[in-house]
């Protein structure tokens, strides 16, 4: 028994860094999915020129913990020919996949969880890949037309964009020439670029593809409402449609970390090179204080106690992280020899690379999500078989040309010794051409193809006779 | 220690989720219990440090063929039970097929115990930090020496997948 | 004009419901009228409402379909043809293919309850190349079919649903004649004059709406 | 909605097993469908996703209004017939006001038929608002729907100003007003009309050239001049398919002879010409609208009626171009208080007609983009 513990005990000891990130995913990440729907809300709100979410809390910020309660004491239904075991099981599945493909993902240089895993980004894509069984099995446990109908045409859209951000991510990993995750970062500091620059049509392609995965609009047929009421979420209620809900949004996260990861830079600063462009890090730690600031501000202007209160503690909270945030920047920046040997000291500037990573991280997983968002206010819905087509007669060809004009570049780089800017900006020019012949010759096609559906609706045989 | 808890744990979860597999009526639910044998196939060889043969599971096995499974399973009426083989004899096959097999993989292994080093199988496991990342000897090999055999392998998948297309395209002039 | 004299003489009752200028309308005046009576000199100065027509189109319709014209009439300058029932559907094809009456606006009914004739049928034509309405009218006994319109113009499909619907004229030649705005299995057609604006099918909204009455 | 999919034959198996291989396959939309505008239910007949057959079960708002007709006086059935088409309620109150006038053979005073024309076209931008916010969301453009609700909003405020109500509005009398123009009418109008153009443009940016906007309405829902003259659709649906017509040309009532307009036509008669046309009629009513309050004739407002209605004995039929399409009254009076026999030609109800042809052949996708064109009002097809 005592060597169990101790064994216990010497794994905790070894592994308590990887835990404590555990743990935090598993804690944390559906409180930031909750708050990512509210900023949703929020910037909808905004683009639709009305308020949002405006009384639960100051400004609506506790209605997600409000949205939370009440899924979780809402009757769990089950419909009676529902597939018991399957019902439970599919939205668990989701769940599970989206919070252990998190696992591999770099949050910064400290927060991650299987660190020195050298499938990398792999075990991100193949892992999330086991979300669509959670809706497909969903769909089809729910034992109703519109739930079997959103799944089967949700797993045909993962399946068929699941290619187009695989051949995106090869052209990515060809660039770094690894799969580990902290080592694409790496080589992005160490080639001085972010590869989006280095292969825009894969970003693009990988961007594309990874809406159409999480399944958010133009792409959201598995849950058009106009259509298909609720997709395969239809039957769900309550706690089990919160677990597809916080899958959805996590599967978010996951997409936009592993785009920044691979084409963003990751928790590299903009211009990590750039000395005279140092005041960037000085933005997280204003912009929180900035917040204190106008939390304070507006806490006298709030009509009830408990809101004026809530402001002064959010304020309180912005205020501590903001002072934070600046003393390991002062503590990195300075070089004052007197200092250099205080333990505190060193202990703040060793906190620098963590911090200001995941700073930088989640920031550009922010704007990668708030894309999502903006699409979606944007456009209409595609139809299923105009999705279909964008995703196999355009996407999959131009990811595949683009996987071969990567290869080409940097076979001009090794063997005629170019230099890498010009031989990528060069392939990147043909595999634009490419993806315009491409356009242009599915254009004709789709002109055809409803033409063609035209031409059969005339054809029908007419309801009334003339 | 530590190695062998998880070990008999994802081995206990495919064992169990094999039988489950081939003892239910419904089919989606044997679709699920060979994704978790599969998966916790796939825990094992992650165990073993096999990282590639572990993604490559996940996302061949049950990320692909998985999903086309479910699919047509769910595209295909299961509701009519199939004709069962209900015949002694057959029963009586079946299980000395599996004695046979077993014992054959127990000879194996313990004829490998018996002989170190001359056995196909030597189960006794390499200490886990002298083993390298083996992904890129994985690539290497594949590009390498196994070149030829990969390439075959990639035109039969190819030649495959478009006679799959053609056969399944509709034909327009067909009456 | 002499067909005008085969034409049946239907003199209509007044309404019960209508109080007030039930004695109005006498019964003597313009023989085929179906619908109502030019209105009484009673009136004073405003003129008649409805007075014969008599123009090109109506000399074309008589000389084509003679005896089956009963009356042209024009009340507030709506040209109005009172057509004999079984000629009905060939005046409306004529109209169409000839006159170029190509839309059918709109086709109705309206109940008569104390005249021989109970219903009378009522289609607003409109032409889109000369501009003008055109009101074909007919007159229906209780229990008599009329022909259906909808080989003339597909819109009066629903539009002969609808009559059937509400006052249980039955078309021939109808593609799917039943009910479109009340439950199929509903007792009664609610715009004939005898159904109460109070009453209703009791026994279906019983049944199937599990409440005592639908008042 | 737990009955939302079950099949429409009691027969067919209860476990959704099989989606292959069935010959046909008989699905149901509505009546509580989030995209059938109100209690339509549609039978759908598929040959795998596309529809072979469709047909309508309408009813399920059925109020009887042409009963209720027969038993009120002619003013006290005027506020019913706001209850129809509830999203134009002032064009269902022009209709009818102007029909019992004719049967009166009386003429409401030039200042008010002005102002008729201008709450009318008005009331004709709020409709097509209304349709395009939702329309834009049947196919999953979420944020048309808000910027129109905003300018409909300042139509409504002016309607409220007006009459104090919003929807409902019983703004017109037999006659003319009850009600003289408040004071800052023309200002209202005026800023609204002027801020409008912007607005338009605003959603043609939004969705007019979008890629995926085009994909989804051009060449769907395609109806030709003929089967729409054949169906008896009328108003944009018509004018969508080429015909230039509209009745506020053709046989022009309340003031629409004194100003200038164009009518759009569309060129194919598809999903996305309706689009189009409605936009563009958006615009010319903008532009009635100013040409309107540049010039309000002084005078009274109600023509000399009494306050028994007691028309002569005779029928009367009227027809106005409602945003939907015609509307048309036919009423019967036996001389008494009571109208005799009112009956409402909806366009709603005749262009629903068209759906069938519409939507055969089509994928059952495109039959939610489909069934928003037409603009159907429940509370006008049922009655």
């Amino acid at each position: 028994m005592n060597a169990v513990l101790q064994g216990v005990l010497a794994f905790v000891q070894t592994w308590w860094v990887e835990l404590l990130c555990a743990v935090l995913i598993v804690l944390v990440v559906p409180l930031i999915a909750g708050y990512i729907v509210l900023v949703e809300l929020k910037v909808m709100a905004d683009m639709q020129a009305r308020l949002g979410p405006m009384r639960v809390g100051p400004h609506g910020l506790l209605q997600p913990i409000a949205d939370a309660v009440k899924l979780l004491i809402k009757e769990d239904l089950i419909p009676d020919n529902a597939d018991q075991f399957i019902f439970w099981f599919a939205p668990v599945l989701s769940m599970t996949a989206a919070l252990t493909s998190m696992g591999a993902i770099a949050f910064g240089p400290w927060f991650q969880v299987a660190r020195d895993i050298n499938i990398g980004l792999l075990f991100v894509v193949g892992v999330s890949a086991l979300g669509p069984f959670g809706i497909v099995l969903g769909g089809w446990a729910s034992n109703n037309h519109y739930s079997i109908i959103g799944a089967i045409r949700s797993t045909a859209q993962l399946i068929s964009y699941e290619t187009t951000a695989g051949f995106a991510l090869v052209s990515g990993f060809l660039l770094a020439g690894t799969l580990k995750v902290s080592d694409i970062v790496q080589a992005q500091y160490a080639g001085h670029v972010w590869y989006v620059f280095l292969t825009p049509v894969g970003f693009f392609t990988y961007l594309i593809a990874s809406i159409a995965e999480t399944n958010r609009a133009p792409f959201d047929l598995p849950e058009a409402e106009s259509e298909l009421v609720a997709g395969y979420m239809t039957e769900y209620s309550g706690f089990r449609w919160s677990l597809y809900f916080l899958a959805e949004y996590a599967n978010m996260i996951v997409v936009g970390a592993v785009g920044t990861t691979l084409f963003l830079g990751g928790w590299l600063r903009p211009f990590p090179h750039v000395a005279w462009l140092g005041w960037v890090d000085a933005l997280p730690a204003l912009l929180l204080a900035a917040v204190g600031v106008y939390c304070v501000m507006r806490a006298g202007k709030q009509p009830a106690r408990v809101q004026a209160m809530f402001m002064w503690v959010v304020a309180l909270l912005c205020i501590v992280v903001a002072l934070i945030f600046g003393l390991v920047e002062v503590a990195h920046a300075s070089n004052f020899a007197a200092l250099q040997a205080s333990h505190s000291f060193l202990l703040l500037r060793s906190m620098y690379p963590g911090l200001y990573g995941a700073f930088w991280f989640l920031l550009k997983v922010s704007a990668y999500i708030y894309i999502f968002m903006w699409l979606r206010f944007t456009l209409p819905r595609f139809r299923f078989d105009q999705l279909m087509r964008l995703g196999w007669h355009i996407l999959i060809p131009l990811s595949l040309v683009n996987v071969i004009s990567v290869g080409v570049g940097l076979a001009l780089e090794s063997s005629l010794g170019w230099n890498r800017w010009p031989a990528m900006i060069l392939t990147s020019i043909a595999t634009l051409f490419v993806g315009m012949l491409l356009i242009r010759w599915n254009d004709k096609h789709a002109a055809a193809a409803s033409a063609s559906i035209a031409a059969d609706n005339s054809q029908v045989e007419d309801s009334y006779a003339g | 220690m530590l190695d062998s808890i998880v070990f008999y744990f994802f081995a206990g979860i495919a064992v169990l989720s094999a039988a489950l597999m081939v003892t239910r009526r419904n089919a989606i639910h044997s679709a699920v219990f060979l994704i978790t044998t599969l998966l916790s196939t796939a825990g094992i060889f992650l165990q073993l440090r096999a990282e590639f043969l572990f993604i490559g599971q996940i996302i061949l096995y049950v990320g692909g063929i998985m999903v086309l499974f479910i699919f047509v399973i769910m595209l295909v009426r299961l509701d009519v039970p199939l004709p069962q083989i209900r015949s002694r004899a057959r029963q009586w096959v079946a299980c000395i097929v599996a004695l046979v097999v077993f014992l054959e993989a127990a000879f194996i292994v313990w004829m490998s115990q018996k002989v170190p080093g001359q056995g196909l199988l030597v189960l006794r496991a390499a200490p886990a930090e002298k083993l390298p990342p083996n992904t890129e000897d994985l690539g290497k090999s594949l590009f390498g020496a196994y070149l030829l055999p990969f390439e075959i392998a990639s035109i039969l998948l190819l030649v495959a997948m478009i006679g799959a297309v053609v056969m399944g395209k509709k034909r327009t002039d067909a009456p | 004009m002499a067909d005008e004299s085969k034409a049946p003489q239907s003199p209509e009752s007044p309404k019960p419901a209508a109080p007030g200028p039930s004695a109005a309308p006498p019964a003597a005046g313009a023989p085929a009228s179906l619908a109502t009576k030019p209105v009484a000199p009673a009136a004073a100065a405003s003129p008649p409402v409805q007075v014969p027509l008599d123009n090109e189109l109506s000399r074309r319709y008589r000389e084509r379909f003679g005896a089956a014209i009963l009356d042209a009439l024009e009340d507030r300058k709506q040209a109005i043809l009172v057509v004999e029932a079984l000629q009905f559907r060939e005046v409306a094809r004529y109209s169409r293919d000839a006159e170029k009456f190509d839309l059918l606006e709109d086709f109705t009914a309206v109940d008569w309850p104390r005249r021989e004739k109970r219903f009378d049928l009522v289609a607003q034509l409109y032409s889109f190349p000369n501009n003008t309405r055109l009101r074909l009218k007919c007159a229906l006994r209780a229990e008599e079919q009329a022909d259906s319109l909808f080989s003339v113009w597909p819109a009066a499909n629903w539009l002969e649903r609808e009559i059937f619907d509400m006052y249980g004229i039955v078309f021939r030649g109808h593609p799917e004649l039943k009910r479109i705005l009340l439950p199929d299995e509903w007792q009664g057609h609610p715009l004939r004059k005898d159904y109460d604006i109070l009453q209703q099918d009791t026994a279906w909204v019983r049944e199937n709406l599990g409440i005592e009455s639908g008042q | 909605m737990n009955d939302l999919a079950n099949t429409i034959d009691d027969r067919t198996p209860q476990r959704p097993d099989t989606l292959l291989g069935a010959d046909e396959l008989v699905i149901n939309m509505g009546p509580q469908h989030p995209s059938t505008h109100g209690v339509l239910r549609v039978k759908l007949k598929l040959d795998g996703e596309r529809v072979i057959g469709s047909e309508c079960v309408i009813g399920y708002l059925h109020r009887g209004v042409e009963k209720i007709a027969e038993n009120r006086s002619y003013q006290q059935f005027a506020p019913y017939v706001d209850r129809m088409d509830y999203v134009a309620a002032v064009s269902n109150g022009l209709g009818y006001c102007e029909a019992v006038e004719k049967l009166l053979m009386v003429e409401a005073p030039p200042r008010a038929r002005v102002i008729r024309t201008i709450l009318t076209e008005l009331q004709r931008i709020a409709s097509h608002l209304l349709w395009l916010g939702t329309h834009a969301l049947d196919i999953g453009a979420l944020t048309p729907l808000f910027y129109c609700m905003r300018e409909r909003e300042e139509i409504l405020k002016i309607f409220e100003k007006y009459c104090g109500a919003r929807l409902t509005t019983h703004a017109f009398r037999i006659g003319g007003l009850q009600y003289e123009a408040y004071d800052t009418l023309e200002k209202d109008v005026e800023r609204f009309c002027r801020g409008f153009e912007a607005r338009i443009q605003e959603y043609s940016d939004l969705l007019t050239g979008n890629s995926i906007w085009l994909g989804r309405t051009r060449n769907v829902g395609l109806l030709k001049a003929e089967d729409c003259i054949a169906l008896g659709a009328s108003g944009p649906v018509l004018r969508a398919s080429g015909v230039k017509w509209d009745l506020r040309k053709a046989m022009p009532y309340a003031a629409y002879d004194q100003y200038k307009f164009e009518i759009p036509v569309g060129a194919n008669g598809d999903t996305y010409d309706r689009y189009l046309v409605r936009i563009e009629e958006m615009r010319q009513s903008r532009l009635i609208c100013l040409q309107a309050i540049e010039n309000i004739p002084a005078g009274p407002i109600m023509a000399r009626v009494g306050k028994v209605l007691k028309p002569p004995p005779g029928e009367v039929y009227h027809a106005i171009e409602a945003p939907k399409g015609i509307l048309g009254y036919y009423i019967v009076s036996d001389g008494g208080t009571q109208p005799y026999r009112v009956r409402i030609r909806p366009p709603s109800f005749i262009n629903l007609q068209a759906l069938d042809k519409m939507i055969r052949g089509h994928l059952v996708t495109d039959v939610v983009a489909i069934i928003g064109t037409p603009d159907i009002v429940l509370g006008e097809v049922d009655r």
